[in-house]
């Protein structure tokens, strides 16, 4: 793998950018693999990583039916925090932390994790109890974080309104400084260059069809360019997990709803870390490009359109405006969709499930970016072992049936 | 946005006036007692999620306040029908083949294609 | 006052024939943002009808039809949206669902009336709620006032699809109306109580280019 | 200087009055009718910005929506700055004042285009990826100068003064674009009486028509526009909006128009008759059918250096000199692959200046326009283009040479020509974005290259849009998908009434993106693809070299069409050149796709009338004036306004509110006080299935409550967690009123509903909401029987009234429902009337309770009271996860209950029935100062290491008066069974408080005072 570096780049320069490498290769597919990796998004590409060089296996193929990164990874708004309030959730997400903090160096792929740190604001008496709660149960679990009153915030956001005069003032905050924001493209990208070169091959505009199953073990996928066989088969289609498992004779506890997001025109440096607000209802961060990054909920129904009603986008602004009146004459550039696969209790699916030898990881609803290196690894440790591994263990899919739920609305608040 | 035909109402209504409310025809069991964990939580939690025909339940909400089913593709988004609570959808994803969501762009295309999003 | 059809449903009148101070929904508001009068300029002017009498009635069409008939001499509008006054103008019937429709009558006669409605629908299943407390009819009138309407609704409110005699129940920019168009020229939101300052605010502000006045 | 470039006559100007502006401080001046744009351009000014990567300079290319330099600051006060307005479609007005968004210290003189030359090689796409990365910590300070280095315009620092607003439009037919298809649709759909909705966005309508050179009906182009807009605009079913984006089409036909209605007139909305108008305004129409008359965008020719300021679009220099009567110079050289373009050699030329050559791509151009510009004796090259531009801060030459487009490569020796301008046309593509909104895939089309949209139901596309260009093709065009889309809305379209055009031959045009240049394309000039985002042919050959084969992965990785244009001009040249580079076609490489906005749209203007005051209900009760009088302060309960606490002024200062809340919880205790309750949800509920539907959705028994009784109800969801509570009373056999707690209320009823209308319709009962139709007020303490005797006509004897009784009576002459239930433990009477008395009834309490002291309270007491009491708050003390044998309220539990209630069977899943689960308890702090912080977790071990295994939290906690110490209510692992025992909460800041774990009733455990 050609190094990346700054003296690189000038070496680079001095022979007309005519000598990079491809940063992976366009393989034709083997007829079978040690692991097959079904979704070529962050996760998938991370799992396949960490299969390769924590693991040492390597003989592994990422299936992706169009092109990596440009599912969720694409169309996400780049959040990424740990503070979550249940001690499952907050393991998890904080796993995935740590390893951002180290990431772009691991993958010689320059990711862009700011940390910039993540305001969640109360509006609400009952927002605080919420806020004091998490940052509490954070603190004794070793994550980051203080609660802010109203001056703290302002303090800390001068352009926002934090009066007295907003119909919900801003009460005070939940501040974790670890958190920012991260290039999302370069995810994909470092975590697939890093996979080739460790071997593994990534099929693009491959498409599983279908799965190779016997006595109850998969052995293999069917793709519209032939069979492929594995004994291990590891799902993380994010929201077309569902359509996967039901080619598999599963059903998961899980629906596809459309979630928007918008960016403004680029603007010079105003807004320099992540507010979010569950009760108004709207997020936003600025990109390194100088756009606002904006989102909110998700839609009610069930869409694979990638694209949800304008309503929403409106209720979106509203916040945002409610939150910055001085952005009302900055302009809204695009607004585009994603597809995510939510839980019912806004918590991720990561399983094994009957079939043996086909895991699905999946569920992350709005969630799953700040988790992607976290959830690769554990999801990458399972699979190599067989076993779940302990941070993953409590996000069973048998927990729908035992009702141990982890119910992270509250956290999870607005999509992010 | 939706333009969604109210069965009960009998016109068309901007979707701001309806809730949806998740897979349609969930019928609670006769005798949960009798239900294993397994039924309950298939019950409770778990759901057909098609990519394609969908039959789902909204309410007028701001209106009526029936609630009713709707048959949609959920990969176009096209309205096939709706129908009263109570009544069977004429339209399922068997009658029709799946075709529609054939006929719609797959997740593939729209991947490759999408305007994107920056950092 | 007070008054027990029978032991199964209670009904209850809940106006005083005592002088007591009364409130409509828009008193508050009046106080809070004023009422500007209006002028010859005002191309809508806004009126409260506070304290009529409002009764939802629930069941059956033809029972309701029925006992409609015979108690008010106005028949139940059995089609979805409509609107049916009588010719005094005072009192209407209003569809609102298939089991449902909202009776207005003038202030007072509420309680009689349900008690006659009762006894003339017997043992069919229905339901009547006295729901005069907690809403109230604004006006809307003048050559702007579908425009405002336009500004503030979603459904359509143009004349070729919302003719005289309709009525439906839609979105009120971030709350809902009902809203009616009894007459030509005229148009009425019934609106629940603790919207009404919030409905009051937004027609002020979307009117004020048409010099919206208030007629008190 | 005064207008150099500005022709004596002509373009569609007010000449009778100038208009001053300054654009970087300078001033300048223009003419109504002029855009910014154009005004910049007459005045001779060539470095509107600097660009973005490699600050470069640049000027105006285009004249519209596709401009991707010219884009400024607009606004002279702080509060009406305007960031990236594109200066092709601001109109000019009176004291415009604007400025370049990039360029330190100016424009002219920029000193970061020094480092930009020298340090642009440096930057190939993707270079962030491949650098900063040492060391680690280095980051955030190198993310710092790159945030500074990137953003166009800057966010204003005050409050817009200015409002905006929508219209919910219906309509048959939404026409957008008025240029000749759409005037001709408009005019179909129309005439045949169908509601039609014109939208346009530009300053006037008419499209192409306005800067055409040719006859309709022997009359110019324009006065046809004229005559056919009058008679649009004479219709009553026709709705002209100027100035009006479509900038989103959305599902069903649903499409936002974005008005501008005073960004023409000023930096600030004008008032209108003496009152405030919008800015801008939103219309939310949905459409019948919609008619995509939106036309084409020309297509740049890519060559070395075609960014230097003077290089722009052919079409562009005809609109400026016909429209505007602009010039932008005064020696031409055109470059293109088509006939059309001609028509910026013969306007140029006809405008007395010099056209120095046009290179024409194709072997032997042939075709009228050709011809014109042959007799006019301009020198035609035949198959050659413009290699690269020369020049700096302005174009000073051309390099033209024979090229071979099979082979991508220079056919002769390069010529150099004199110019100061340089107009390309590589072709036209139709502007089909609002077609991809809700995700169709355009088709590429061979002959006419370009894209032409795929039609969802509803829509149809006329002309320019569906590659359709000749004027009487696209005028019949229009016209037909008029009476289509006027037919499919049920009217009858009158037969076609077109203009006659003459009909112009016209020779085909060549496929030609990126010129082809003497040395490769990685070391020759810059060839500009995306002007905005500084995206080069050869960033794009790069991006193909590294593996980034489809044309999304060369988009995100170059940049290319992420700018505020969002690639109009440079989306198609960049494919074309991913495609050579990757030996495919441009299909192969992939199709466009557009999201929505067309063009961005202010956020005050998506957000309208939603904001500020309105930005959310606020919702009142009918006491409301009251609590404002006596200087409540307010606590958001959903939407409601409720009073939080009534502070007083004592010894001159007002009372905190821990002060204000011990006074109020002591009144209560000890003699009385009042609470406006009238937020709580109250549902009617009639019918003779009605207590059999209330024993289904309660966990508790419902068959034996009596006419006059009232009992407390919870509520759970089927997966056995509480979703809410309150009290229900039986007002007859069949009729019971229900109350839920205030963020409930439509929760609930639709809960009710829902489970009717879909589990069990064959329940005769229907719930009627009357939470607005009732004033509620609690009269609680020890004083509350006398206070409330003084005013009722009904028996309050103990005996006759008793607790968990209602009855009804006079309470100040007015009808009301007197409900004997306590929140607080004290004697209470929840006096119900219909609101329109309640401030009556509420002023003669006080009348009348002064000498009981009748003391205010707020939701603050109200939660002290109760906690002391360890009665729940749904949404405090659970969370979603709290079932009711959590709470311990094994007395609500109906287990015998003949019906499977909802929740019931959920809370034998092993989970749930786990006996170690959080349980409701109180806890008592062991220093009684100490008011627990809610929301602190607990722990068994305060000297384990993190993580520290958390067994609970703390859910309500208060300081209470009576007791005269801190209390809390917590939900801690198998709290019933470790009463007595000690916890810890391990706070911030470092002390660790400890408590007992006791039952949560603190305050008169046998329920003794609420029974008096």
């Amino acid at each position: 793998m050609q190094r990346y570096s700054g003296f690189g780049l000038v070496k680079h320069a001095l022979s007309h950018h005519e000598n990079w490498q491809r940063q992976w290769r366009n393989p034709t597919p083997k007829k079978a693999y040690d692991v097959i990796i079904v979704g070529g998004g962050g996760h998938g590409l991370g799992t396949a990583y960490y299969l390769a060089k924590e693991f040492g296996i390597r003989n592994v193929a990422v299936i992706e039916k169009g092109w990596l990164g440009g599912g969720n990874t694409a169309r996400n708004t780049t959040i990424v925090r740990s503070n979550y309030l249940w001690d499952e959730a907050a393991a998890l997400y904080e796993h995935s932390m740590k390893r951002w903090e180290g990431l772009s160096q691991d993958l010689n792929y320059n990711v862009m994790f700011s940390q910039r740190g993540v305001l969640n604001l109360g509006h609400t008496l009952q927002d605080m109890r919420d806020i004091q709660r998490r940052v509490n149960a954070n603190r004794l679990n070793g994550i980051d974080g203080e609660v802010l009153d109203a001056k703290g915030v302002q303090e800390l956001v001068p352009i926002m309104d934090c009066s007295k005069n907003a119909r919900y003032p801003v009460m005070g905050a939940s501040w974790q400084p670890r958190a920012g924001v991260a290039r999302h493209d370069a995810v994909a990208w470092g975590y697939a260059r890093g996979a080739d070169a460790l071997g593994v091959d990534i099929l693009q505009q491959t498409e599983v069809t279908g799965f190779k199953i016997r006595d109850g073990q998969v052995y293999g996928v069917h793709t519209n360019r032939g069979d492929i066989e594995a004994k291990t088969v590891g799902c993380v289609a994010a929201g077309n997990s569902g359509v996967l498992a039901k080619m598999a004779g599963l059903k998961l506890p899980l629906e596809s709803h459309p979630l928007q997001a918008l960016v403004s025109e680029p603007l010079k440096p105003v807004l320099d870390t992540v507010v979010m607000s569950n009760h108004v209802h709207g997020y936003i961060s600025q990109s390194d490009k100088g756009d606002l990054v904006i989102g909110a909920g998700i839609d009610g129904y069930t869409g694979y359109g990638q694209r949800g009603s304008y309503p929403t986008v409106e209720h979106t602004l509203q916040a945002i405006v409610e939150m910055f009146p001085i952005f009302s004459r900055v302009r809204m550039n695009r607004q585009w969709g994603g597809i995510v696969d939510t839980c019912p209790d806004a918590c991720p699916l990561i399983s094994k499930t009957k079939v043996k030898g086909l895991y699905f990881n999946c569920g992350w609803g709005t969630g799953g970016f700040k988790a992607t290196p976290g959830s690769a690894h554990v999801f990458a440790a399972s699979l190599a072992k067989g076993e779940m591994h302990p941070l993953a263990a409590p996000f069973s899919i048998d927990r729908f049936n035992t009702g141990a739920l982890i119910d992270e609305h509250g956290a999870a608040g607005v999509a992010h | 946005m939706f333009y969604i035909y109210c069965p009960y109402c009998g016109e068309h209504r901007e979707e701001e006036e309806f809730h949806p409310k998740g897979e349609a025809h969930i019928v609670r069991p006769e005798d949960p007692e009798t239900c294993s964990d397994e039924e309950w939580g298939d019950y409770l939690f778990f759901r057909n999620n098609p990519r394609g025909i969908h039959h789902e339940m909204w309410v007028h909400a701001v209106g009526c306040r029936k609630f009713f089913n709707i048959t949609r593709n959920t990969a176009t988004y096209a309205i096939l029908e709706t129908y009263r609570m109570g009544e069977a959808p004429s339209i399922t994803a068997e009658s029709r083949d799946d075709r529609a969501s054939l006929d719609a762009p797959a997740e593939t295309e729209t991947a490759e294609n999408q305007e994107g999003v920056r950092a | 006052m007070s008054n027990t059809v029978d032991d199964k449903i209670k009904t209850f009148d809940t106006r005083t024939t005592s002088r007591v101070p009364v409130e409509s929904p828009l008193t508050y508001s009046y106080r809070r943002s004023g009422a500007p009068a209006p002028g010859k300029g005002s191309g809508a002017v806004l009126r409260e009808r506070p304290f009529l009498g409002h009764l939802v009635l629930r069941g059956g069409a033809i029972v309701l039809d029925e006992a409609l008939r015979a108690v008010l001499d106005i028949s139940l509008p059995g089609e979805p949206q409509a609107l049916v006054v009588d010719a005094s103008g005072e009192r209407s019937v209003q569809w609102i669902s298939p089991d449902e429709w909202l009776l207005i009558v003038p202030g007072g006669e509420e309680f009689e009336l349900e008690n006659r409605l009762r006894g003339a629908l017997g043992d069919a299943h229905f339901a009547i709620t006295n729901v005069g407390g907690g809403q109230t009819v604004i006006d809307l009138e003048g050559d702007a006032a579908s425009e405002l309407l336009m500004k503030s609704v979603v459904y359509d409110v143009h004349p070729h699809h919302f003719p005289v005699g309709k009525g439906v129940t839609t979105v009120f920019a971030k709350t809902s109306v009902i809203l009616r168009r009894p007459t030509e020229t005229r148009w009425e939101l019934v609106v629940r109580r603790s919207f009404a300052d919030y409905i009051y605010r937004w027609l002020l502000d979307a009117g004020e280019e048409y010099a919206i006045g208030v007629e008190r | 200087m005064s207008q150099p470039n500005r022709l004596a006559r002509g373009g569609r100007l007010d000449r009778s009055r100038e208009l001053s502006f300054t654009f970087n401080g300078q001033s300048y001046r223009g003419y109504p009718g002029d855009t910014l744009a154009s005004a910049l351009l007459a005045n001779g000014v060539d470095i509107v910005n600097r660009s973005f990567k490699y600050s470069r300079p640049r000027g105006i290319v285009a004249a519209g929506a596709e401009e991707p330099n010219a884009v400024v600051q607009l606004g002279s006060t702080e509060a009406a700055q305007v960031p990236n307005v594109r200066a092709t479609q601001q109109a000019l007005f009176e004291g415009l004042e604007a400025r370049s968004t990039n360029g330190w210290p100016n424009v002219q003189r920029d000193l970061m285009g020094v480092i930009g030359k020298l340090g642009g090689q440096f930057m190939p796409p993707g270079f962030y990826y491949k650098t900063f990365m040492a060391p680690a910590s280095m980051w955030m300070t190198y993310e710092k100068y790159i945030r500074k280095s990137a953003g166009l315009g800057r966010s204003p620092m005050e409050k817009d003064p200015d409002s905006y607003d929508h219209v919910n439009r219906h309509c048959d037919v939404l026409v957008i674009g008025a240029g000749p298809a759409g005037l001709s649709a408009a005019l179909a759909a129309g005439r045949s009486g169908a509601l039609v909705i014109l939208a346009d966005e530009q300053e006037e309508m008419g499209g192409s028509l306005l800067d055409s050179r040719e006859l309709l009906d022997e009359r110019p182009a324009e006065q046809w526009a004229a005559a056919a807009l009058e008679e649009l605009a004479g219709l009553d079913n026709v709705l002209l909006l100027p100035r009006t984006t479509a900038n989103g089409y959305h599902d069903h036909n649903f499409v936002t128009l974005h008005e501008r209605r005073t960004e023409h007139l000023g930096e600030t909305a004008p008032q209108a008759g003496g009152r405030r108008q919008v800015r801008s305004r939103l219309h939310r129409v949905r459409a019948g059918r919609v008619v995509l008359a939106t036309g084409a965008h020309e297509r740049p020719l890519v060559y070395g250096n075609n960014d230097v300021p003077g290089n722009l679009q052919a079409g562009a220099v005809s609109s400026y000199i016909r429209r505007y009567g602009v010039v932008p110079g005064n020696k031409l050289v055109l470059s293109t692959s088509n006939d059309h373009a001609y028509r910026a050699a013969l306007d140029w030329a006809e405008s007395g200046r010099e056209v120095v050559a046009i290179a024409d791509a194709r072997p032997e151009p042939a075709g009228e326009l050709v011809e014109q510009a042959r007799a006019k004796g301009i020198r035609i090259i035949p198959g050659a283009a413009v290699l690269e531009a020369r020049g700096q801060n302005r174009v000073t030459g051309a390099r033209v040479a024979r090229v071979d487009l099979e082979g991508f490569r220079v056919a002769g020796e390069a010529e150099s020509l004199e110019c100061d301008t340089i107009a390309s046309s590589g072709g036209y593509s139709p502007v089909i974005h609002l077609a991809s909104h809700t995700g169709a895939r355009p088709t590429w089309r061979d002959d006419i290259l370009g894209f032409v949209p795929n039609l969802v139901e509803g829509v149809l596309a006329a002309g320019g849009a569906q590659g359709v260009y000749a004027t009487s093709d696209v005028l019949a065009d229009g016209w037909s998908s008029g009476a289509r889309a006027a037919g499919e809305t049920g009217f009858d379209a009158l037969e076609a009434q077109l203009p006659h055009v003459e009909a112009r031959h016209e020779s085909g045009s060549v496929a030609l993106y990126q010129v082809p240049h003497e040395k490769p394309t990685l070391r020759g000039p810059k060839q500009f693809v995306d002007l905005q985002n500084d995206v080069t042919a050869a960033a794009i050959e790069v991006a193909t070299r590294e593996g980034f084969e489809s044309i999304e992965h060369v988009k995100r990785y170059t940049a290319m069409g992420f700018g505020t244009d969002q690639g109009k001009l440079g989306n198609i040249n960049g494919m074309a050149i991913a495609a050579r580079c990757l030996g495919r076609s441009i299909p192969e490489v992939g199709t466009t796709v557009f999201r929505p906005n067309y063009t961005p749209v202010t956020f005050g203007a998506v957000v309208g009338r939603h904001c500020r005051e309105l930005f959310d209900p606020e919702r009142y009760t009918a006491m409301h004036q009251w609590h404002v009088e006596h200087g409540a302060e307010f606590e958001d309960v959903g939407q409601w306004k409720r009073p939080w606490y009534f502070p007083r002024r004592v010894e001159g200062r007002m009372e905190s509110m821990h002060e204000a809340v011990a006074r109020e919880c002591r009144a209560v205790r000890e003699k009385v006080g009042i609470l406006d309750a009238s937020t709580l949800g109250k549902i009617d509920i009639q019918g003779p299935d009605a207590r059999e539907f209330l024993g289904r959705v309660y966990t508790n028994k419902w068959a034996k409550l009596a006419p006059g009784r009232v009992r407390y109800g919870l509520m759970c969801k089927d997966d056995g967690m509480v979703m809410d509570d309150g009290t229900t009373s039986c007002l007859g056999e069949n009729h019971f009123l229900m109350t839920t707690s205030t963020g409930g209320a439509a929760t609930v009823l639709e809960w009710l509903e829902v489970w009717h209308q879909t589990e069990w319709p064959e329940l005769e009962v229907y719930f009627n909401s009357v939470t607005d139709h009732w004033a509620t007020m609690t009269v609680t303490g020890p004083e509350a029987r006398k206070l409330l005797a003084e005013i009722t006509d009904i028996d309050l004897d103990r005996e006759a009234f008793k607790f968990m009784d209602w009855r009804e009576g006079m309470v100040a002459d007015v009808p009301a429902r007197v409900f004997r239930i306590s929140f607080t433990g004290e004697l209470a009477y929840e006096i119900n009337v219909q609101a329109n008395y309640a401030l009556h009834v509420w002023e003669t309490l006080f009348a009348h309770g002064e000498k009981y002291d009748l003391t205010p309270y707020g939701t603050e007491t109200m939660h002290v009271l109760r906690a002391e009491k360890g009665f729940i708050i749904a949404g405090q003390d659970t969370d979603g996860s709290v079932t009711p044998e959590d709470l311990g309220m094994y007395w609500a539990i109906g287990y015998d209950k003949p019906f499977s209630w909802i929740g019931k069977r959920a809370l034998t899943r092993p989970d749930t029935a786990r006996t170690d689960r959080k349980q409701l308890v109180g806890l008592k702090p062991r220093n009684p100062e100490v008011v627990l912080e809610e929301g602190a977790q607990i722990v068994f071990d305060p000297d384990h290491a993190i993580p520290m295994p958390m067994k609970g939290h703390v859910t309500s906690s208060y300081y209470s008066p009576t007791l005269d110490s801190g209390f809390a209510l917590a939900v801690v692992k198998g709290g019933q069974q470790r009463m007595g025992e000690t916890v810890y909460l391990p706070m911030a800041d470092g002390q660790v408080h400890e408590a007992e774990i006791v039952s949560p009733i603190f305050v008169d455990p046998k329920g003794e005072r609420q029974n008096v």
